[in-house]
């Protein structure tokens, strides 16, 4: 029996044992818009269930949480063909993701690049322990697409840095205990003029106001910065290198979403929900108009999916990855925005509930869920951006003079 | 924009003021957020009806003005564009329709002048699930006596919370899906066995789910003759999709202005985002959609006028398009206005979720292009 | 009785008598593809059948040729009510246009607004009767879209103009006898330095050579000018004027295209070639996601049409173009090349035959049309350049900077 | 691109350069202008066949190299990319599928070598109409004395004037419709009673109609089981499927790598066309859609090398892509090209009339729709 397979059997010998009975079971993505679910660590969590905090608590000792960082910061030191294991026996016991995280997510892999030896055993192991809950400090109201306009001013004070400014699309900086944020610590560039820095959101002067989206959620804050006080050791690289780091962590979150496309929303299955509503003749659906745009939805999705895994297996084999990576992005959220906008197609009058009698639970997250799903688009990057990277970058097209 | 006469001029100009000043989308936000039950304001609609907007259709002897339904239809295009959720669907069109194409003389007496003075809510309650299907009728009038006995539901009916009038579709022989066999009753919104439940739709406007358990009506209350109401119900929903249709046209409109207007002063790139071409492009092609689509509502709109005999292909085709660009220029205005778009502090998701409960509402564009398919059999 | 029905009975009885019968009945747009067809007139002309000439010469005669234009000019002076009037009848007895004619529909309008005394006088009547027969003199290999940038050099050498420089796309140019053309008459600005000039195809040095399109018809040409002599007095408007004559001909043009939308191709109707090739299933097409975007297709047709109608009417009321008329252009290919297609597509392998064995004529013309249907997005202006009309014209947004 | 083994790297390269250097677009216009009957070259087919690719889905026993259907897509990419006509899809990709799959022993000892050697050139005759279906065969095959008599026809036979081996699906019990019933038969291509018709196809490549007047079949002329071909004949016609998409992704991509160039270096307006954001924007739709189908493709010929159980869906899948992206990049690619993309003389007429000739065969994107919706069972 191979390595790899051993690797297997261990694993799943080891969630049969760990993994609480009430932690299996779907619903993870659903989970990831309340600000307040305990799988998202940090130190105001409320477990309001105590078994995700000692299913939290065993893969963090196991290091499962980051299961690819080395094991000196808690990580599990696991090869990418091991992680996948134990992703796919994750799967096999509809395991919940033990911890929700921007910190292993998104700000983890970039600490392990650009951090200093310090700042990685600060902060790396409390990451993968859930101790600490980061958000992202990126745009800003004048600078979305464009990000690098970005206006939030870092002065040096000699012992500290005093920063002022306002930051928004701030994920559930209400509930975050630290921020990765990018502010200018130089005037007279743009690019040149950023700087990467992290700061704890209970320093004085720090506050984050949760803003209401259509879907009715409030996934984001607009924050603000007033007089805050950050001590020099929390820059992140080199003073004015923040925007290789920037970009750097936009791959990552970009690559993340690539992981899974976007999900959220309802579990209703969009053929099975057009069975309910719209009815079958000879076993196809009776709307035929509908059925051929369900199904070429399906094979969009199905062709992203593929193209997730081949682009992994690409990145793998040429250890880099491809430049198609580029379209991951753009393509996931035409694929999710589809999708929801279907269910809620195919649910008729059903499908456009917002609250209380009359719409199941399955029909309320169809609606928020299309909602919100408006945004993917939008989020991390606009699809008009996205097009642009690519034209530009992997076309070699050129900007219009 | 259709060639206008004076009086539709004055009239369309006067509800573009009365808009603007008593019911702009502030006004539907307030309304939104006050959680009121009935899904309008009642205020306004006496307003409305004070200038005569409820009796548009209505002829002078029952206390209207008779302009007809491009008329109504210029002034459903101005009350769209700030998303004003009043009546004039659910009352001044579509129930003054039904009673003007199927009521006796009686019954116009008693329910036209109240509607056209704005004192009474009615609405006509046809579909029992979650798509619109005018043939599935499954809700039984039974004869009992002089009179008749409904048992059944009716989903999503439009101010059917606060109808004082609810105009039912209802089987009274054949299956559901047959269209024999259906016969229109006018029942009062307070009858003993209706129950309502209202609900809070995404769009927020007045709908509510009917259930009849053994409610009364007399054989007065019949509108048309008993099995043959199926061809009223079809000639009033088409009169009542092409007035919505216009209604919608007009929220398109408005979404697309609002996003232009964006266009040009949003700075990305020390550059209005208006100049990029890739937007100027889609841009243009809204507008172009938006165009073809006035086109198809106003004469849809002026068939109804002249009792075209290509009203129901032509209303099919209004729908349709008001349907397909509505959705798309929903889309476009919270694509195009990046992350504040998706703020609900932000009008994009108002028109967003009006687009898609009007898209829902007699007929998605799927039912429409089947039903102009099968119209030109094939 | 109203004056415009006296003309209308007047109108009908008068084409009872004097239409042949072999002029009546359809198939006008597919000849329109034929350089040779008769109907175009010309020193050159066929009459394979001389009913065409008698047709033509009868309808020219009461200048119907040219309805509206002032009888002095050859044409029947008649208000457009009475022209629409004209239509109408023509149209109800299938009658054959008695004269398709580039001087009718782009030249003669430009001339009555543009031209001397004299120059109307000469042309105008020769248009009229179908004398003459014009092509267009505008692009140029490196001047497509960006048609202002036009080389095509026009000396002034005291008593007369030489020319020399090369045209493309130029319709029928090899059966034409005269040319109307765009000309650079100053180097040294761009708009302000191009003339309008008109001369005649026979003038020493002219050459045009047929262009072979995907279709197989060469309904272009290439047209090569060397040391072209031309009188002075056949410069139309000022010299270095002529940037404005030429964007009114656009305007003319595709007025002309919006009046019946592209034509050409199959008469086969898109319904009913379904029907034969894919079979219904109890009335419906049996195949629901072709008979979704049949439909999509014939409602965009539709609306197409009526949008047409409604632009004439408020052009008529406000008298002037309403500013949407730029839209027609855009939707007329759209809705021509999504018929072509679909036409195709319905046909199967039958709709894929290039000539011969095994395919009936209206197959071979489905094939062909849709070839040729793809030129519609690209002559007379592209669609990008519609696009980019409308949005810095209709809709005031600017060019990027 | 899927990650090659060095034997499958080696192989593509061969590929690339044999196809540019001895096949490049304008070998196929000389080949289509010469009026050539066959709508091949035989001299270049026996030259790709001496470089092995004839055999390669044949096992070595019969003379090929057994690499399998990934391998023969590289090669069928790189001739797609240059619209190389050839036997690679009727004879080394289809009819050596259905022999290896139905094939007894004597059989495929007849035919694999020589297709594997490129000495014979053989078919699958499926369809009868315009449109692909399968079951939708009528073409009658009646038993007489120990062997068969065959007559009907069929229409749009690749490679079918050429042919020396006809693999036909035939009718030998139920009617035109039914999957049971249907069997395959071995018909040498010069048969008597068997009578060709070469057509003239938009893309210019060898297809004809065959007519069968009581052709005569021995009993060893049955692939397979008698009544039960329809299984072969749908596995074989998912291998097609799927190397027909591989070639079409080969197409499409030329197609757009063509057209980028020609963004790159036209000039309009003072600039490099290129540079035109709603272009640019086209150009990274089209390049997301060319990626999203490479990995359908890859995948449906990794499933069949793998015998996987979701071939069928895989294969409906990647035939719907590749469809779809080859219709929309052959038309870009005119449009972008402008007029001298409308010229003959110009290679954009080319890829489009290849385009929809391949769309067509083995089944469009809607027939794949459709197909793959059932396969999920709604």
């Amino acid at each position: 029996m191979s390595d790899l397979e051993t690797f297997r059997s261990e694993t799943r010998a080891w969630l049969e044992a760990n993994c609480p009975p009430s932690m299996r079971g779907s619903g993870a993505s659903a989970i990831a818009e309340e600000g307040d679910s305990p799988i998202w660590g940090g130190r105001r969590a409320k477990w309001t269930n105590p078994d995700g905090k000692l299913w939290l608590d065993r893969m963090a000792g196991k290091g499962w949480t980051a299961p690819t960082w080395p094991k000196e910061y808690g990580g599990g030191g696991l090869s990418s063909a091991e992680a996948r294991v134990l992703q796919q026996e994750l799967n096999r016991i509809k395991a919940r993701p033990p911890l929700l995280s921007f910190g292993i997510w998104m700000l983890g892999p970039v600490l392990l690049e650009y951090a200093n030896e310090e700042q990685k055993r600060e902060h790396l192991p409390k990451i993968a322990r859930g101790e600490i809950r980061w958000c992202q400090g990126y745009s800003e109201p004048g600078a979305g697409s464009d990000l690098a306009s970005l206006r939030t001013k870092c002065e040096d004070k000699g012992d500290h840095f005093l920063i002022n400014g306002q930051k928004i699309w701030t994920s559930y900086a209400n509930y975050a205990d630290w921020i990765f944020c990018l502010v200018r610590t130089d005037t007279s560039k743009k690019h040149e003029g950023i700087s990467f820095i992290l700061f704890d959101m209970t320093t004085p002067g720090v506050e984050a106001r949760p803003i209401k989206l259509i879907s009715g959620n409030s996934p984001f804050c607009e924050t603000f910065f007033t007089d805050v006080k950050v001590p020099k050791a929390n820059l992140v690289g080199k003073l004015n290198g923040g925007w290789e780091i920037a970009k750097r962590l936009l791959q990552y979150e970009r690559q993340n979403i690539s992981a899974g496309g976007f999900g959220g929303g309802s579990g209703y299955d969009l053929e099975h929900a057009a069975k309910d509503h719209v009815g079958t003749e000879n076993g196809k659906l009776a709307d035929g108009d509908l059925r051929a745009r369900i199904t070429q939805h399906k094979m969009e999705a199905r062709a992203f999916a593929l193209t997730v895994r081949r682009l992994e297996e690409e990145a793998k084999a040429k250890k880099g990855p491809s430049p198609a990576v580029s379209i991951v992005k753009y393509a996931a959220a035409k694929v999710n925005q589809d999708r929801t906008e279907l269910l809620v197609e195919a649910l008729g009058h059903q499908g456009l509930g917002w609250e209380g009698e009359g719409f199941s639970a399955d029909e309320i997250a169809a609606t928020r869920g299309w909602l919100r799903a408006k945004g993917n688009s939008i989020e991390g990057g606009t699809s008009e951006v996205n097009l642009n990277v690519v034209a530009k970058r992997v076309l070699g097209l050129l900007d219009h003079q | 924009m259709a060639v206008l006469s004076e009086e539709q001029t004055m009239l369309r100009d006067a509800a573009k003021s009365w808009v603007s000043e008593k019911s702009p989308v502030t006004a539907f936000r307030k309304l939104r957020d006050s959680g009121n039950a009935d899904g309008f304001d009642r205020t306004a609609w006496s307003e409305m009806a004070q200038m005569g907007w409820a009796g548009i259709l209505i002829p002078e002897e029952f206390g209207g003005s008779g302009l007809g339904y491009l008329t109504l239809g210029l002034v459903l295009e101005e009350t769209g564009r700030t998303l004003t959720a009043s009546p004039l669907v659910s009352t001044a069109l579509t129930a003054a329709t039904a009673l003007l194409l199927g009521g006796n003389d009686a019954q116009k007496k008693a329910w036209l002048p109240k509607i056209a003075e704005g004192k009474a809510i009615a609405t006509l309650a046809v579909d029992e699930a979650a798509h619109h299907a005018p043939a599935r009728i499954a809700l039984k009038a039974t004869k009992s006596g002089t009179g008749w006995v409904l048992s059944g539901k009716k989903t999503f009916v439009l101010d059917g919370g606060a109808a004082d009038l609810v105009i039912v579709a209802a089987r009274t022989s054949g299956k559901s899906g047959d269209t024999s066999g259906i016969t229109l009753f006018l029942v009062d919104g307070n009858a003993k066995g209706l129950s309502r439940q209202k609900l809070k739709s995404v769009d927020s406007r007045g709908v509510a789910n009917l259930s009849f358990d053994n409610v009364e009506a007399g054989a007065d209350a019949v509108l048309g003759s008993v099995d043959h109401g199926f061809g009223i119900l079809e000639a009033t929903l088409d009169r009542a999709r092409a007035g919505l249709a216009a209604e919608m046209l007009g929220s398109a409109t408005q979404a697309f202005e609002t996003t232009l207007d964006y266009l040009k002063t949003r700075v990305q790139f020390g550059q209005v985002i208006g100049t990029f071409q890739s937007l100027q492009h889609r841009a243009a092609k809204m507008y172009t959609d938006l165009e073809l689509t006035r086109s198809c509502v106003e004469a849809a709109l002026s068939a109804i006028d002249n009792n075209s005999n290509d009203v129901a292909q032509l209303v099919s085709l209004a729908k349709a398009k008001a349907n397909e660009v509505y959705h798309l220029v929903s889309n476009e205005m919270v694509q195009m206005h990046g992350g504040i778009g998706m703020t609900d502090a932000h009008d994009a998701g108002l028109y967003l979720k009006r687009a898609r409960a009007a898209e829902a509402t007699f007929g998605s564009a799927a039912y429409h292009r089947d039903r102009y398919a099968s119209l030109l059999e094939y």
